[in-house]
Parts: C-alpha cells; structure tokens; sequence
C-alpha cells in the first residue's frame, strides 16, 4: 500500500507538471506568434509607407494547351534522357 | 548433409523471429497505405520499405556497417531533417499570412492539440502496461504538430526509441486529416458561420517575403533560441525562395536535395521499426494519444477561430482555423472543402493558406519549447 | 642553392616511382576507352581519372585527409554501390521479363560463368606466381555477372585489395559484349535456331510491376537474406518507379542522385589502383578471368535457351539466353543483332530484355550466395 | 617434397570445395529463380483474374519532330540556365 | 516564479552577448549585400545565414551535434571546395586561351597581387595590434587569387581560424570588381591602347579541349603535385563537359551537386564567423589586404599586357590583362566594357575570357607554391 | 632594447622570406604558365595537322523567341512540378 501511495505521488508529481508544461507552453507559442502579429503589421505598414511596390502584375497568359503539350514533351523528353 | 543442414540454417526461413515478420508486415501495411490510398506516399513509402529491410534476418543491414546504420547517422545528428525543413522552407509562400497576420493565432491555438497530448501521455501512465516518461510524453505530443520533420526531429532528440512509432503516427494522421477533420469542424460550427465569405486577400511584395523570414529569425534567437535549428533552417530555405537572387539554390533544395534526403530519412525512420520497440502496448497508446492530439488541434483552431470571429472587424470563417495544426496543404484544402458544402461559392483556400503555414510555424516553436523545459 | 634544391625534391618529376608511372598510364588508357573507344565511360572515365590523381606523387590525395580517401569510405561502407543498384532499379523494367517468366532460367544459366570463373581461378593457383584466396576467387569470379556495382559490392567486402582490377575488368567486358558474344552465340546456333521469330510479348499491367519487387524483396528475405542488401536496394528503386505516387523520388534516385554517386564510386574505385596491387601476375589472371566468364556466361545462356526451345510450347530465339549475363540493355540489343543478321524481320529486342533483367537478378542472387557461403 | 605433397593436398582442398560451390552455387541460383518463376505465373493468373486491368492505351502520338525540336530547346535552355 | 526565472535564463535575450550580436549584424550585412546589392549571392546569402544561425546563443548549431559543426567537417576535409572547383571546371569552356594561348602569361602576371599581398600582410606585422603567422599571412594572400574555393581550400588548410575573414573579403571583394577594376585600368593605359582591337579568335576544336586538362593535370603532377587535388578536380569537371560523352555527370556535377554544396559550404564558412575570430584588429588588416591584393593583380595583368603588346606581332589590347585575376566572368565583362567607352564596336569580351580562365588555373598554380612552400 | 632588436631580427627574418617566397612564388607560376603555353601550341600544331577537325558548323538557329516561349513554358512546368 505504501508503493502505491507513493505511486500515486510519482503520477501526482507527472500530471501537475504535466499541467505546468501546458499552461506555459501555450503560453509562450501564444506570446512569441502574438509578438510576430504585431511585429508583422509593423513590418508591413513600414514597408507599404517607405518602400511601396507596385503590386506585380499576373505573369502574362502563357496558352494553357501549349504549356500541357510542352510538359508532356518535357517529361517524355526526361523520361528518355534519364534512361541512356 | 552437413553443408545442407548449414546452407538452411542461413536462410531466412530458418532465422525469421515471429515479431521480425510481424515487423514486416507492418511494413508491407505501410507500403499498401503508401501506394493504394495515398497516404502520404513520399515518406511512408520508403519508411515502410525500410521496415521491412531492416527486419530481414542475418543481413543485418542495420547493424554497425549496415547501409541503414549509417543512414540513421544523418538522423541522430538531425541533419536530415533540417535539411527537410529547409527544402519545405523553400516551397512555403508566407504571402497570404502576411496578408492577414492574424491569422497567425490561429496557428497557435491549434498546438494546443500538442500540449493536452502530452498532458494525456503522462495521465495514460495509470493504464496498466503503459508507462511513459516525461521526454517520451513530449516526443509523442509532438504529433500533434502535424508536422512531420518537426516530429522527427524532437523524438530523435527527446525519445528516439518511440522515434519509428511517432513518425508512423504522424505521417498517417497528416494523410487522415480529411477525415478526421471534417466531423470535428461541423460540430464545432453552424451552418451560417461555415457560409462566412471572407475579404479578399491583399497582394504582398517582395520586399515583405524577404524580411519576414529575417524577422522570425531573430524573434526566435532572442526568445526562443531552442527552436533556432528548425526555425533557422525553414527561414534559410524561405529567404533563398524569396529572394530571387539564388535560385539555383532555392530549386536544388526544393527538389534533389529534398528528395535525395527524403529516401534516406525514411528509410532510417523505417529501420527504426523494430520489433522489440513497435509491438508494445505503448505502441497502441502513441497511436491513440495521436488521433487525439490532431483532433484536440483541429478544435481548439475552429474555437479560436469563433472567438475572434467575434471581436474582429472583418468577417473570420471558423473553418479556417482548423487549418492552424499545418499538415499544409492538405488541411487548407479541407477547410475550403467543407466550407464549399455549406456556400459552393465560398473559396476559402488562400485564407486557410495563412494559419496553414502559421501551424508550421507554431508546432516549431512549440518543438522548441519542448526541448528546452524537458532535459 | 639549396631552397632550389628543396624545390626540386618537392616536384613530382623528383618524386615519381616507376610503378606510379605505369599506374598513371593505365588511368589514361582507361580514359582513352571511355572518350574516344566509348567504353562505359560514365564509369570508366572517373574511375581512370581517379587513377591518375591517385598516382600523383606527394599530393597525397589518397592518403587519410586526401579526397579520394574520404570518397572511398562510401565504398568501403556499400554505400555507394547500394545507391547505384537503387537507382538502376529505378530504370529497370520488369514488364517483358513478367509477360514471358520463364525467361528467368535463362537469366539463371547465365550465372554459370560465375561459379566456372571461381573454379577456375582457384586451378590458377597451379600457375606459379599466382595465388588467389577462396574470398579472391569468390570476388574475381562476380566479373561474370556483368553488373558493375554488384561486382563492386561483393570486391568491397571480400577481396577490397583487388577491387581496381575487379571493377576495371567487370566495365570493360561489359563495353565489349558487342565483340565478346556475337562469336560465340553464331558457334553454338544453327541459322535455323537464329531465325526462330518469337510471339509478340502480353502487355503487362501497372499492379504486376508493383507487386513483383515486393515479391522478390520478400522471396530474398526467406531465402538468400545475405543477398538482401543488393536485392532490396534495387527492389526499392523499383518499386518507386513502378507504383507512380513516388515520381519525385524515383527520378531523383535515377538521375542526380546515381550521377553524384557515380562520380564518387568511379573516383573511388580508381583510388584503388594503386601499383602495388595491380602491378602484379595476378592482374593478368585476373583479366584473363573475367574474359573466360564472359565467355561462359554467353555460352551457358545460349545452351539453356536451345534446351528450352526444344521443351517449351511457344518457340524460344536460342541468341536471347546470351542477353542473361545482364550487361543490360547491350546484351538484349546484341541479341537482337545477331538475330537480324539472319532474319532483318526479327525483332528479338523486347524478348531479350526479359533474360536480360533476369541476369541483374541472378548474378544479385549469385552475390548473395558467395557472400553467405564463404567467410 | 613433403612440401609438394602438402602444396597438392591443399590445392585439392581448394578444387574441391570450388567444385562444391559450383554445384551449390548454381543449385541456389536455379532453385531461387525457379521458384520467381512459379510465382510470377500464379500472381499474374491472380492479378489477371480477381483484379484485371484495362490495358494501358499508348499515349497519344506525340509529333516527334514536334519533340525534337522542344528537346533541343530544352537542352539550350538547360545549358544556359546551368552556365550563370 | 522560480520557473519564470528558468525560462528568462533560456531565452536569447538573457544570454546573448554583445560580440554575438555584432556577429549577426555582420551576418545581416552580408545578407544585405547578397540580396540587395547583388555581392555574389550564390555564396554571400548561405555564408551570411551562417553567421546569423551560428551566433544563436543556446542554439549551439556550432557545437559538436549542431548541424554546422557536421557541416564544417565538409570543409576540414577539403571536400567542399574541391567539388565545388569540379562543378566549375565543368562549367568552364578553355576555347578562347587555346585560340590564345600566350594569354597564359597575363593570368600568370596577375597572380603577382598573391605574393605582394604575402610580402604585406607580413610587413604589416610592424602595425601595433597586428600578428599575421607565415602561415596566416600566406592564407591572407590567397584572396588575391580572386577564386573564391580556392582561398577556402588554403585557408581551411593553413590558418583556419581566419577562414571566415578571408572567405568573406574574397567573395565580397570579387563582387566588387567593377568598381575596384576599372579606375586602375584607366590609369595605367592610354586612349590609343584601350581602343586596340584584336584579331578574332580561331575556333577550337574539340579534340584540344578533351586534350587540354589532361596535359594539365600531368604537367601539375611532374611540377606542382601540391597544387594537383585543386587543378586535378577542375580538370575532371572540364573533361566530362569537353568530352560529351558523360554529360549525366557533368550537368549534375555543374548543377545539382554544387549547389548542394554551395549550400552546405556557404554555412559552414558563415559558421567561422565567430566573434573571436572576427572581432580582431587583423581582420581589418585582412580587408584591407584583400583589396590591395585585387588592386596589385590588376595592375600587374594590365601592365603585363602592355608589355607583351610591345613585343607581339599581333595587337593586345593592356585591358584584357586586368581579367588575369580571374573572377570569371565578371573580370572579363569588366575588360569589355572599359574598352567599349573608349571604341564602342570593340569586342573584347571572348578575348578578355582566355586572361580569364588562365587566372584560375594561375591561382589554383599559386595555392600549390603556398601550400608546398609554407608548413 | 634585446626584446626590441630581437623583434627586429624576426621581422627580418619573416620579411626576407617574404621577398623569397615572392620570387619563387612568381618564378614558379610564370615558369609553370609559360610551360603550358609551349605545350598548348605544340598540342594544336599536332592535333591541327594530324587530326584536322572540320570546324563544328554553329547550331541551326533556332527560333530565340521559340526558345524564350519555351524556357517560360518550362520554367513554369518546373514550378507546377516542384510543388507537388
Ligand atoms: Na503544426
Ligand atoms: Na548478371
Ligand atoms: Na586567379
């Protein structure tokens, strides 16, 4: 009976440091990615006033069809290439 | 005679141990997962075939000068994967969190699922036949990360006996997560809030990409400094994709540097597949702590997600946030799946992008607030 | 005065030896075959330059510290030429061998040149000044298999002081199949036999080619599990190509992955030729062996493949045993030749490659039998 | 001359026990192939009979020259994307 | 509260110290010029994320089982720069100096910025605070060479504790040779001489390429064996691209294997960037070197030119002398492009490319001298 | 003053073979580049009038803006691939 009180101590001792790890260990991912939310929007409010970008245009349309036959080609052309 | 009787006592058939081929066959599962359902098949398919080559008998391919002895070298010193980490680094776009940088706490809420796993591991020492240690309990919470080279780096660290069963765990949830998702995010949601369509997404510049990298950095030096290897190494693969000016670099670690150290990460995982530490009882407990940890992240990410849905000026999907356990880009695409059940118009993706990646982020920082309170 | 001594004695010209001499010549025939005679020259060139830079004297490059010593490593670990057979076994198409199984005997016979070459340089023995062990015997007889890294493989672990020579002999016989075989298939076939127009080959199906390596991976593990390095490592590669899920993977283990380790395998292999060991009888011995295996293995094919045609239902092109001693593709594409010499409408190619990736397996599985057998 | 005896005891040793793995050798390679033969006939009455596949169609004619030329861009591409 | 401590005593914050910081300042500084300022970024961006992680405090990526401290091993052993001079010797095309051959001797004149560099650093031994070894001093000039693996290989090889520096000053300093090159050469040429134009090169056949790296790696083994791994494995690379028949090996070894290594070497040469090593009066002596290196191999090309125009029956442009301190090819952009504001239909760049290339094997010949000389 | 002088006489010391290894070190470096230079063009002479080459014709020009069509196409398959 007394292995088991003290057992019962050992699981004690576990779970409350159990608890401890998960109330610090949400504490500090809640802090550090709240901390990167504020360091984020200062980062871009800096950027977007000192150094505004213009937005990059879509890349222009390549032809869906043709791209599809070129990487059909590519890939027919590296199977074979990979093979000699 | 005699030379008969000693040619058959070096088969394998002679040497096969009973747990040997029920090692195996695990593998051939993992194969048939792998291959025929499409569960996550880069890693789980040579992390199965090691299982089962480092399970045959006599050849002993994981024994000092074996081929899988010294793959496993490039694990226990962690290179392999932080160099995985860098090449996700390089194909990870962090422009859609950094349109909505608040989506990052929803990334954080989800690692919950991390923390009440390693609170369940250490409740489950009172099942009999189940017993864990602290580090052990940390090693399989971090399943919960849903985040594969981040697993494997801390039960390399903390726990590499249980390092073969954590991986298996992880890789297969973060293949199960469309259906293990969904029923949790219903729940957990109405029909009205899943409909909420959001705004759309700023377009974010270069210059921004460039420095978020170099911000999480140092953020991570000088708080969390345990987390730098993981964090260090994702950073340097997203800055080199950035950039623009080294692309060389960013191609070869997106592609033969991720795939050549994918073969031999997963192989070494798969040698880890041993018998004597896979057929335990604590086996069936990592799987299970697992499922739990993936559904606990998934919730704990649609709840933060009603909260903040609730004080936010701008209209937040609760869906979103059960994209915050990572396992990009799956869990993105079940958010804007079940989203497109409720309102077949609504396009969640690029929204669910955010905590998304916010998670991988989040289980590293977790990963290093492991490693540094449990020694 | 005397610092231009000290120079004179730091040239390389002061420091030559005769047989360093020699050995840089052989590096530079090496390099002449494979540029200008095109004899496997993605071998046969690093391994004649490792030759050369290995024979410089005082740069020491083989010497602990030195490149090539760390590049050797790899070999002496089996590292490389595992990769090497992983990436071949991502090229290998098993379907013309699946579609027509029994062509496997002939992949069997083949072997024959192996075990003949054993015996064989163990009678040299009589011949005074050579001297050849069992385990050198057992590793110049693995010429016969007509596979590079399998030779590679099993000098490594028997006879690494002969590997040069080995390595050197099992390349350039498998550059002169094409004047090697054609003699011997016409001395052993009728005209009539060399007409035999063989039945077009059943498509075989994508689950056949996925199962057939886990097939052959388990077979080994049962039965022959010292061949279970050389056999699983070209079984993964294999099944990676065949299952389709793992693309990335497999072309990265057949293309960049296999070119980065034949640079170093081919250099390291080179490093081996050093005067003392190959500037001996013994090397002539050697080379005269590895002919007579060839030779042989040609022999054994070509005879199995008319015993065969004389019981098999379907008719059987006695020239596609020769294809067994693997060489692949050269072998099959001899075959087919030869077979066009007296039938220009016959298209033996497909029919050979079955014998022919029969022969990888076999002299695999013959590998495996040296290595368990003697010790 | 005891010598010589000795030499020639040993070399029958040797010739012996290469004849043995001769036999062996080839015992094990045959039995071992066989046998993938016997089953590579029943997967593949298996496979044809509880799972069989549609035959997999060629893939679509390609234009070879079409390739050919696509191949060479490549290359160049390749080649120039490789020098800086 | 105690546990508050704990974690406060984890934190980056609580233990960086002041030389680190600086340290990562430089780390981002490099970034800076790598990313915004173009400075080599291949090298500058890993060798400035080297710096960053490496000076993590806690992290401990530097100590043994850090991911740095395995990385650097590459490096001890030689293996990194050695590969990385293969992958550009494969990238190399040596047709415009065998069109030129005399051009040899401007890649030779500039390797006098090398020895000066020595005779200074040793000199500047009298400067308070200074202390420059023979060995060190030697390692310093080496920068002059203006080839970037090369003063790696003979800095990790004589004074390894300044490796960073030199790494740093070489890479930066090549960056800058458009500003640092073309002042000198206005000064040291007239009008009438920058506007000389040259005679077209004759084209080179493919057979004196093949030729070519061999008779050069012999003529490195008679005279110079020290300085044959680093010639040996630049000609090895230029043979397979010369030769055509191995281009597998030679695409992979100038595309996907040195970038892999360009990575791994960049974070490890950032990794000695430590503040003990950095943060020294010598390590201003050393940029301060390297750039009077640059300058003396400059002028000592230009002015050799000037001199072999006098004497040769065909013209020599003195500008293309400038392109002897190799830094291939920006030298010889630079070459052309000076002469181009003094004759705009001058063509100068193929004829700068022969001084060019001549400055590598120059340099790799003027390592060979240091490395045999100094002990 | 003996430390002084004795200073004086290794900075003397190291300077003079500072001198020394510049005249070797130069020495060898144009003795070695000057060798090569004899050897290049004896190399040419002989392949030139024993192996004469036919000069290799320049790559049919192909179409730059097929090339650049391309290498785009290309470069964006390499992209699709890469991620998935
Ligand atoms: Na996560
Ligand atoms: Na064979
Ligand atoms: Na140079």
């Amino acid at each position: 009976m007394g292995a088991t009180l003290f057992l019962g101590y050992v699981m004690n001792e576990l779970l409350s440091s159990g608890i401890e790890l998960m109330l610090v260990g949400m504490g500090i991912v809640f802090t550090f990615l709240s901390m990167l939310v504020v360091f984020i929007n200062g980062m871009s409010s800096l950027i977007q006033r000192f150094f505004p970008e213009t937005p990059i245009v879509a890349q222009q349309g390549d032809d869906p069809r043709m791209i599809a036959a070129i990487s059909a080609a590519v890939h027919q052309y590296r199977k074979k290439y990979s093979k000699n | 005679m005699e030379n008969i009787r000693l040619l058959w006592e070096s088969t394998g058939l002679y040497n096969f141990t009973g747990p040997q081929a029920i090692m195996m066959a695990v593998g051939f599962l993992l194969l048939f997962l792998a291959i025929k359902k499409d569960f996550e098949p880069l890693l789980l398919l040579p992390i199965g075939f090691g299982a089962i080559l480092s399970n045959i008998p006599v050849a002993g391919m994981i024994d000092e000068g074996g081929i899988l002895y010294y793959m496993y070298s490039g694990i226990k010193a962690g290179v392999f994967p932080l160099l995985i980490f860098m090449g996700v680094g390089a194909m990870t776009d962090f422009g859609p969190m950094l349109a909505n940088p608040k989506t990052l706490l929803l990334g954080a809420a989800a690692q919950f699922g991390i923390f009440a796993t390693l609170f369940g591991a250490l409740a489950m020492n009172v099942v009999p036949g189940m017993e864990f240690s602290l580090k052990q309990a940390a090693a399989i919470a971090i399943i919960g990360g849903a985040d594969g080279p981040t697993a494997i780096y801390v039960a390399s660290k903390l726990a590499p006996e249980l390092l073969g069963a954590i991986a298996v765990a992880a890789y297969s949830y973060m293949a199960l997560v469309p259906l293990i998702q969904p029923p949790i995010m219903r729940a957990l949601t109405t029909e009205e809030e899943r409909k909420i369509e959001m705004q759309q997404l700023r377009v974010v510049g270069k210059t921004e990409k460039i420095i978020f990298p170099l911000m999480l950095v140092v953020l991570t030096a000088l708080l969390l400094p345990s987390a730098a290897p993981l964090v260090g190494m994702f950073c340097l693969g997203n800055l080199m994709n950035a950039c623009g000016v080294v692309d060389r670099l960013s191609k070869t670690a997106a592609n033969e540097l991720i795939n050549i150290v994918t073969i031999f990460l997963g192989l070494s995982v798969g040698s880890k597949l041993s018998a004597d530490a896979f057929l335990k009882m604590e086996t069936l407990g990592i799987l299970a702590l697992g499922a739990v940890a993936f559904a606990i992240g998934t919730a704990s990410g649609v709840i933060m997600a009603k909260v903040m849905n609730r004080f936010s000026s701008t209209p937040i999907n609760p869906l979103i946030g059960a994209a915050g356990v990572s396992a990009v880009p799956m869990a993105a695409r079940v958010a804007n799946k079940v989203g497109q059940e409720s309102n077949p118009y609504n396009f969640l993706l690029m929204h669910a992008m955010g905590p998304n990646v916010a998670g991988v982020i989040g289980s590293a920082v977790a990963a290093g607030v492991l490693l540094s309170l449990i020694h």
